[in-house]
């Protein structure tokens, strides 16, 4: 480190970058801080600062250029784009969808089918019970028959103690808690049932207008995270100890074994780390739209880039 | 019904000694007038009969019951009318009656009458003129059934004539119901016009200084405020006071 | 209704301003509509999505008002009983201001786990937001009671209830309302966040949708809602005090003339 | 000092014995941990946790000081300008409620767009929270000035200034001081939500993200944390008030003797 | 300086016609008294006097300059003491003179002293008697430098000593400062004690019934009071009252 801040000094001055993340900071955003914390962005020439995003949401704040870079989902770009928001999915962090819903076992929920005549806990939006609708029809369940309940900022483990029998969740964290708490969930992951819900969740996003005026500062970016999530495959523990060091307010066992978990999935079956396939794109807006969720036209290729990704 | 005993009361505020050692009684159906200097102790003894404050010692009792502490065994009308923003003419002379459990409008609206007061039942008191003030604050006290009144001041912001009225009615008040009344002024011509007896009161502190039991037979008419006994012992309070 | 027009062209006329202010902001500085949509797209929004959002209304007003009113009702009643027991007050006035330091976000679970997805957390959440600025103004109100009046009434024999409904209530009454205003204005909010509790439907079901979906002119719509409803309630709150207190209306004619 | 025990031990007392039936509620029920800590959990996690919160809670405090002093100024500025400028009252009262009808979540993303992620968008929020209800009490304190004195006042030739400062200001201050009261209470609760606008520190960061990584003692240490602060906050406001309306506390000693 | 010219002056409340077609006027340095009857608008008068309302019609002028919806030109002591419960007493006699833009502490407590009320400098009014009270907003008016003074029954709530001091203390300063006085008693002894001229009010809608210029020569003292002219004009004063 003697060496790096040297070096810093004798250049003078790193270009600040300022980077919003969608909510709380968690082990999918591991490569990031690692970045930060080993350097790779300084010798990038950026000084990235990481802002956690409160009530306002990534999406707009990179739109609007008040953040460079952020993170932010398929799901939520799809829409937005729609939207004419101008922001772009440069890489994504995990090639595969790990969300899913979660119920406890002794429920006994296996599969879709399952859902009838059980509570769902969500927060209102239509696409949820398009969702769910799309897992219960190949087994011929009817989705009218399960009953809908919004539970909004409730948690999930919360919510399962009362009135909610299954929600949607994350694994990576919140089922790694349930496995460190000893509860026992079944989980339906979308991707196991239909490929056009295999989408990208979470990926890093930049405004358009970055890319056609700064696509340096971007490639520099890409580069040094994709250092960061490169480390954190190959040393996960390692991994965990300094994301845990850069956040000392999360809990330490839990970023391990969350860790643990999630660091084969960031590159999985992928060239690269960070590769994203049109098809996937296509898929989900047309899923999208079969189940007319989108209002408007939505172009998949002008919504994500590999264009930044180190060759 | 309606006798008042006051023994030995010492009353003070803070390091001042307003009352020393005052003791005087109200025989049923008395009118006893107190006068004394301004800033004397004599609206702090009303306070004391009316138990808003206790005295450092002494005793106070009305018909052998203790009157310490205790509240609502008088009438009473405060020497700043006090009257309520929020409520009527009306509704402020009721006030007395309701509080002692029992409304009625007929009597007060005669009252009111009586005060010269028609036509402002519906009034607020921010609409009247000092005097006016004055006479809704007395007839909102003689609308209560307690057998001693304690009237502080009441006519002080009266012309002679409405004054004179009043003095006139109240007598005819006191007579018909046989109540005690106990009665504050710095109208001599008034204490000794209304009174059976007069208390003198001293400077701070204040006590007893002198007791004059008017001679005067009843009713009193006009005439005896120009009458010669009445001159000579007006002057005779005068003096007492001044010494 | 002549007298609500003569005295509303100030204020509406101000809100006017402001809208065209916004409007050409808007149009000048080329703001996206995702980002700040200018009143005209709004009000558009406002009139075509009617139906998405009609039915949203009338459950946030039946929430508000079921909070509002117990939530005042609990004011009220917390303020009497710490006014008249005044050991009472020492010991629980500190615990009225922590009440108003437990974050919604922490209550929330709990609150879901007492008492299910239904209509009593929102509630509780809505009491919590207004009983206070009540209580604290009624017991200022009451401790401010003229004393030349509560000596009259002591002289007089007045119960300590005599002298509570006939002096300190009333003698209070325009600080109460002054609370109640405050808490009015909070109430509508009240309800709006605690439609965050997990609700189906509310204005603010409807606008944490279009928010997730980025159609910020909805959100606007929801906005507008929430800012109409507000004021209309605080409208009512204020009617009601010109009402009560007219006495003193009376008693400003004849010194501010 | 020892007046302070005198005086506090009944409020303390009465805390003391909430915490002590919720340990107990706790144990015999059983509720897990990361549901609702028992207060001793709490308390080790206080203890051992000190060096991962201690930093957020001056960021906190600087924040909420600098939040408040400015939202107070605010509104007893506005407060001050509506009285003299009934004009102006008319057309900016309405606007005042609906300042209070924002929600955060929209105002959050705006204000971060128009003032980036500094100190001043958070700012911003906690004056928009405390600077509402000492407009409201102030205003209410202004208008009840009693009317003798006013009368007075305006018989003597006061200037509007004159009679502003030496009798509607002095007449107003009780209510001011409510108003002052309330906006105490909310500030803390205020600095803490403005945190969540993006933020590197502070008790609304430690809060959040200990509850996003389920570890519900450490959530329970910031709340803890923040109730103190407010209370602490509250009674320094109560003997400021104190201390300026000694006045009015020797015309309570003589009266309910 | 000080000359006031009061012409034609009618005012009426709502439907209450209050004055009607008052005119008078006060010389410099003249010392006039206002009597009338409880409620006939004489505290009303001096708020047209004072620019606090408006009358309906008539002219109001000091020493020719316009004085209606005009203020500051008066020192005032209102009927009821209106002191500032926040301000101690030598904070509330000091405050006629902040609003005239001078403190003058030295004066004030000369004045204090002179009321007889040395030591009270630091208490707060409620700590006072009635007529302390009064005392305290007569000498509030008496620090203040405009020169026309306008006294409402000043001395109400005073015992006849306390009230004589006060009396001979107003002529003592009138005489010393020329000021004007416009003074309102409803006690005719003081009126005619103290004034150069009463003005006779009629009760209501009032208009001025009577003047009266008092021959007694000045100084006057308390043997005057005994008098035969002094009985006599009393006497005349009392029936203008009554008719
Ligand atoms: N604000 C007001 N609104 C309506 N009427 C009023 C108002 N102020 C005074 N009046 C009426 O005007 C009349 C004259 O009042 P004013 O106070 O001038 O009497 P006054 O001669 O001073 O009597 P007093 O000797 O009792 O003080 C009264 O009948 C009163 O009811
Ligand atoms: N609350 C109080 N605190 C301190 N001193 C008081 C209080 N009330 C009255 N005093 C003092 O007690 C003394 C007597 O007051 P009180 O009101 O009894 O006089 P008073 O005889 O009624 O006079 P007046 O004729 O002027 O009304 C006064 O010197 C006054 O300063
Ligand atoms: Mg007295
Ligand atoms: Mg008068």
């Amino acid at each position: 480190t003697t060496e790096k801040s040297k070096e810093t000094e004798q250049d003078g001055k790193l270009e600040k970058v300022q980077f919003v993340l969608d909510w709380t900071p968690n082990t999918n955003h591991t490569g990031l801080y690692i970045a930060k914390e080993q350097g790779f962005f300084e010798e990038e020439g950026l000084d990235v600062d990481i802002m956690l995003p409160g009530e306002a949401g990534a999406d707009q704040l990179v739109a609007a250029g008040k953040a460079q870079f952020g993170i932010s989902a398929q799901e939520s770009i799809t829409e937005a784009r729609v939207q004419d928001i101008p922001i772009v999915s440069i890489s994504t962090i995990l090639q595969h969808n790990t969300s899913g819903f979660a119920s406890l076992k002794k429920d006994g929920i296996e599969s879709p089918k399952d859902y009838e005549g059980k509570t769902y806990g969500g927060w209102g939006a239509p696409v949820e019970e398009a969702i769910i609708s799309s897992l219960m029809e190949p087994e011929n369940a009817d989705v009218k028959k399960v009953e809908f309940i919004n539970m909004g900022n409730s948690d999930f483990f919360t919510a399962l103690e009362r009135d909610i029998d299954f929600a949607w969740i994350y694994y990576a964290w919140t089922g790694v808690e349930a496995e460190l708490r000893g509860i026992d969930l079944n989980m339906q992951y979308l991707n196991d049932y239909t490929k056009k819900l295999d989408y990208y969740t979470p990926v890093f996003i930049t405004n358009e207008k970055m890319i056609s005026e700064n696509p340096e500062t971007v490639r520099a970016f890409v580069k040094a995270i994709s250092r960061g999530y490169e480390f954190a495959i190959d040393k996960p523990d390692e991994a965990a100890a300094i994301f845990s060091k850069a956040v000392p307010d999360l809990d330490e066992e839990l970023v391990k074994a969350s860790q643990q978990w999630i660091s084969p999935k960031y590159k999985e079956d992928a060239d690269q780390w960070g590769e994203q396939k049109l098809e996937v794109w296509k898929d989900y807006a047309d899923w999208m739209n079969e189940n007319s969720l989108l209002e408007g036209e939505f172009i998949p290729e002008d919504a994500f880039t590999n264009e930044f990704l180190p060759k | 019904m309606g006798k008042l005993h006051l023994q030995h009361i010492s009353k003070s505020y803070g390091a001042t000694k307003v009352l020393q050692d005052v003791s005087f009684h109200v025989n049923e159906g008395e009118f006893v007038t107190i006068v004394g200097p301004s800033g004397s102790g004599k609206s702090t003894l009303f306070h004391l009969i009316g138990g808003l404050i206790a005295p450092d010692s002494g005793t106070i009792t009305l018909d052998g019951k203790n009157l310490i502490n205790t509240r609502g065994h008088i009438s009473y009308m405060p020497q700043n009318p006090s009257l309520f923003p929020w409520r009527t003419i009306l509704k402020n002379v009721l006030l007395s009656s309701e509080i002692a459990g029992k409304k009625d409008a007929g009597n007060a609206l005669e009252l009111i009458e009586k005060a010269g007061l028609s036509g402002y039942e519906d009034a607020y008191p921010h609409q009247l003129s000092g005097g006016m003030k004055q006479r809704v604050a007395f007839i909102r006290s003689l609308n209560s059934p307690q057998s001693i009144i304690c009237l502080d001041e009441p006519f002080s912001a009266l012309d002679e004539f409405t004054r004179f009225e009043m003095q006139e009615w109240l007598l005819s008040i006191w007579k018909e119901y046989q109540k005690s009344i106990l009665f504050i002024t710095h109208n001599i011509e008034e204490a000794l016009f209304l009174s059976d007896r007069i208390l003198v009161l001293s400077d701070k502190p204040a006590s007893i200084k002198k007791e004059i039991i008017i001679p005067f037979s009843r009713p009193r008419t006009e005439d005896l405020l120009l009458s010669d006994e009445f001159m000579k012992l007006k002057r005779e309070i005068h003096n007492d006071l001044r010494s | 209704m002549k007298s609500i027009l003569q005295r509303g062209w100030r204020p509406l006329s101000v809100l006017l301003l402001l809208l065209i202010l916004w409007e050409m902001a808007g149009r000048i500085f080329d703001i996206p509509v995702w980002l700040l949509p200018v009143p005209s797209q709004v009000w558009q929004e406002a009139i075509h999505g009617w139906m998405h959002y009609s039915g949203h209304i009338l459950s946030t007003i039946r929430l508000t008002l079921t909070g509002y009113a117990i939530g005042i009702s609990v004011g009220l009643v917390v303020a009497i009983f710490l006014f008249r027991l005044p050991m009472l007050q020492e010991a629980f006035y500190p615990l009225l201001i922590l009440s108003q330091n437990i974050p919604i976000i922490v209550l929330a679970p709990l609150l879901v786990i007492w008492f299910g997805f239904g209509m009593l957390p929102k509630v509780i959440v809505i009491v919590l937001v207004c009983f206070f600025p009540v209580t604290i103004a009624t017991l200022d109100g009451f401790r401010q009671t003229d004393k030349d009046l509560l000596h009259y009434m002591k002289m007089t024999g007045a119960s300590n209830k005599q002298v509570f409904w006939k002096l300190q209530w009333p003698h209070a009454l325009p600080a109460i309302f002054s609370g109640l205003k405050i808490a009015g204005t909070y109430s509508v909010m009240g309800a709006v966040i605690s439609e965050w509790l997990g609700s189906g439907k509310g204005i603010g079901v409807y606008m944490t949708l279009a928010s997730s979906s980025f159609k910020t002119d909805r959100v606007f719509v929801a906005i507008f809602l929430i800012m109409i409803l507000s004021l209309t309630f605080f409208a009512i709150i204020a009617l009601i005090e010109k009402w009560v207190l007219k006495w003193q209306r009376q008693g400003g004619n004849s010194l501010n003339g």
